[in-house]
């Protein structure tokens, strides 16, 4: 049901949304040459395979700065490994770090970028990704709540609604929090918005997807970004 | 001076078992050439009893590793084999599977609470049967705060602040202050009784190198407990560890043992 | 988002202006052989006079080494150079003699204040005569709290508690605090506008390793400052330094300058 | 009239002080081996000199952890200096870390045992060694502050009286402190003087020193070392 629902959904709107690589594509046509740059699991990792031919530095917060791709099976190393604990490459000019100085790096603003994903972002940059309940289950929340309020901006590239087709980006986040006003854009199957002082502004578009039909979509007021 | 003394034990660093640690250490002591029938600093033990020997019932124990990966896995066996009970363990995961050797120390019962950051994973099956039945209680700390509260632990800084988890259930009930306009929670330092460690090379000083991704927790678990207990996948001789690139000094470190396990399992499941 | 700008503001990393950095520096950016005509990551300007561009009037600046170990003293003099005046100096020493870069920087009297643990040395003359004569402000720090301070300012940690200096002249009038029986006091971030640090290789990313005893403030002093400006006694291609053995990650860094001066002089007066 | 005040001092007395080696050799008896010490300027720094043959890790608050003797003129490395700024070797063993780290290993509780002078020392284990004026010249502080409540014992070693023959064993402080209640231990040319819970508490005395002579050099009341 999960981004088939969303599709199905674009298809009758008469719209396409974006596929998961070109939601990741369009947000890493954003990011700069020598931005260094974290991402989180998921959705989030698909964007280093995007930014191809530019110099940018990936962070793991497991302590590499320059971190590389995926290992193949011929090249394991196995003390090498990313924050989803996949076995991972170093390109040229990394280098490892202990845990408190990757956090340190983090807190202390020198991250560029992260990109994360999340269950809701709230018009004021509010965003839940850690939690669905606090009481069910075992919580875990790793490293995000410090990516939030570390990175020197913060990007979220999620589904623009639920898998039961719930908006995601609304007025007030209903789920546990993992930081106020963190986040500065959302990357969606159906627009790139950046979250504003007034709230949410609508800078892109799926092909075909009318502003109506996006705000039927979402759980708060959007409006066009001022060019 | 008994003020002093208090003082300085409030962080855990008695007088007494510090220097009983040195005494242990150079029982280690043995001829080497050169310098024959003299006692030197020598923090190698030759086996893993022997490196765990004095934990108590009722410590706080650290555990380096991110995952697999620079985990001291035979050092929690030991513990399992010493059998002290009523622990509080410190680390990022709460293990996965049943066989690992942190799975089947918190299956023994004899850990009463576990302060990490991400204790769920896709197999950790033993952490989430114990704490739902209300066997295993759980601080859930985010990753970069726990870091820094056993760096300050082991840097004297008893208290700081921290942006991370302001405003969220995991800030709840902290103390909250503003500076320049930003609020921030205060955190402690969290000091332990043991750390358990796992290193690339060490010599008999106590001197460490870590492994790439190996290095995560384990230089600051290293500064942050009263006994420091490493499990090396090689023993250098001193000097072979150049004075630039020694990750952890030798005066962090009480016990080395040598455990040349090999490499880490290849791990690929998506877990943090 | 406004608030979380201003937020990290709060401690001097205005976005713009990073970005600005990151701009020049990729105006340096040259093509390398295998990316003919590719713009990419190159923090190497070709003068000290590059390296000073955009300082402003008022800036607090942090210098490293330890006396004339590890001291960026070509930086120093391109400052003066470059003419900002009403600065707030950091480090550790004020200068000695009459004819050291630090030395007469203070003698232009463009420096406000300097934040220091030792200005006095038997050759401070400079500094004494305009201290005395109340032409520049001292701010007197316990060398491991003015550490501490500013490693907190690089970490995101806006303040901290210390037990140093609790209870003395250089405590009074700071917050103290109880923890665990022992008194604290707290203190805060020392965030700076520029860092001039002194390396002893740098890469075109800004990877930096230094020499032996001038390693000292430099690596802390580099993850403190909106703009760190290194001068590097040699520049090596990218890789040439090994990962685990970097002593500064590149991010760190916005400009590097080749300056190689050679040796520090052997110093044998007894000052700290 | 400083040493030679002192020695003049106990010639008049009829016993002889002890020397500044013999006041060092004194001390250095009382390290055990493995201890990581941190010697500060002066005579504390003559300590070294009477460690031979036993391993003494000696730190230095730059970032030395295993610092050797002077250089000599034919090995010099002008990269290597100790606190006081005097170029100094390394021993086998050694390593450098950066200066927060190693400020970080003096307040974390780290040092064994860090040796000072000092001004005065208060029978309540005060003590002043920073300044002797808040208003006349330029004070200087380095890390003697940090390592005087951060180190795990902090012993003095000093003339028994000032150059002028006033007491520097005192009831309490009159100079401006360094810190509260933090030395344990008191070596001068005179004696070797615990600082115990009801004050100093004499463990050793100068050869031919009666007590009686050795009380009237001190601005505070003496007992013996219960044994």
């Amino acid at each position: 049901m999960t981004t088939t629902a969303s599709r199905a959904t674009g298809a009758a709107e008469g719209f396409k949304p974006w596929t998961r690589p070109e939601m990741a594509a369009r947000l890493a046509k954003d990011i700069p040459e020598g931005w260094c740059v974290n991402l989180g699991i998921g959705i989030p990792l698909l964007v280093s395979n995007f930014v191809k031919g530019r110099e940018v530095i990936f962070h793991s917060e497991n302590g590499i700065v320059g971190m590389g791709g995926l290992q193949k099976p011929e090249e394991l190393e196995p003390w090498l490994v990313n924050a989803g604990k996949q076995n991972v490459n170093l390109v040229t000019g990394a280098s490892i770090v202990h845990h408190a100085d990757s956090f340190a790096m983090i807190r202390g603003g020198h991250i560029d970028l992260c990109v994360l994903g999340a269950f809701e972002v709230a018009e004021n940059g509010d965003f839940a990704n850690w939690t669905t309940s606090l009481t069910d289950g075992v919580p875990a929340v790793g490293g995000a709540m410090d990516l939030a309020v570390g990175a020197k901006r913060l990007w979220v590239i999620m589904d623009h609604t639920s898998k039961d087709g719930r908006p995601k980006l609304l007025e007030r986040c209903a789920l546990p929090l993992t930081a106020l006003k963190a986040v500065s854009r959302v990357y969606t199957n159906f627009a790139v918005i950046d979250v504003g002082p007034q709230g949410f502004e609508v800078i892109d578009m799926a092909p075909g997807l009318s502003m109506e039909a996006l705000e039927a979509q979402t759980g708060a007021k959007l409006k066009r970004k001022a060019a | 001076m008994v003020v002093g003394k208090a003082a300085i034990r409030c962080f855990g660093v008695a007088e007494a078992s510090i220097s009983d640690s040195i005494a242990a250490a150079r029982v280690q002591g043995h001829p080497v050439q050169g310098r024959k029938q003299e006692i030197m600093i020598d923090k190698r033990v030759t086996s893993i009893a022997d490196a765990m020997k004095g934990i108590k019932d009722g410590s706080t124990v650290l555990f380096g590793g991110f995952g697999a990966v620079g985990h001291p896995g035979q050092l929690i066996d030991g513990l399992i084999e010493h059998g002290a009970k009523d622990l509080t363990l410190v680390g990022n995961n709460a293990g996965s599977g049943r066989v690992e050797p942190l799975v089947r120390l918190l299956a023994t019962g004899r850990v009463r609470k576990i302060i990490c950051s991400f204790p769920r994973s896709a197999g950790s099956v033993v952490f989430d049967e114990m704490h739902k039945s209300g066997k295993l209680e759980l601080e859930l700390v985010p990753q970069g705060t726990l870091a820094e509260r056993i760096r300050a632990a082991g840097a004297g800084v008893p208290a700081f602040y921290t942006p991370t988890a302001y405003g969220t259930a995991l800030g709840e009930g902290k103390e909250v202050r503003e500076f320049n306009g930003r609020m921030y929670l205060l955190e402690h330092a969290i000091r332990a009784d043991v750390a358990l460690v796992e290193a690339w090379q060490a010599d008999r000083w106590g001197n460490l190198t870590y492994k790439l991704s190996g290095r995560n927790f384990n230089p600051i678990m290293a500064t942050a407990a009263e006994l420091t207990i490493v499990q090396a996948q090689h023993i250098v001789e001193l000097g072979a560890l150049g004075p630039e690139h020694i990750h952890t000094p030798g005066v962090y470190v009480n016990r080395v043992v040598h455990v040349p396990y090999g490499d880490p399992a290849p791990a690929l499941v998506t877990t943090a």
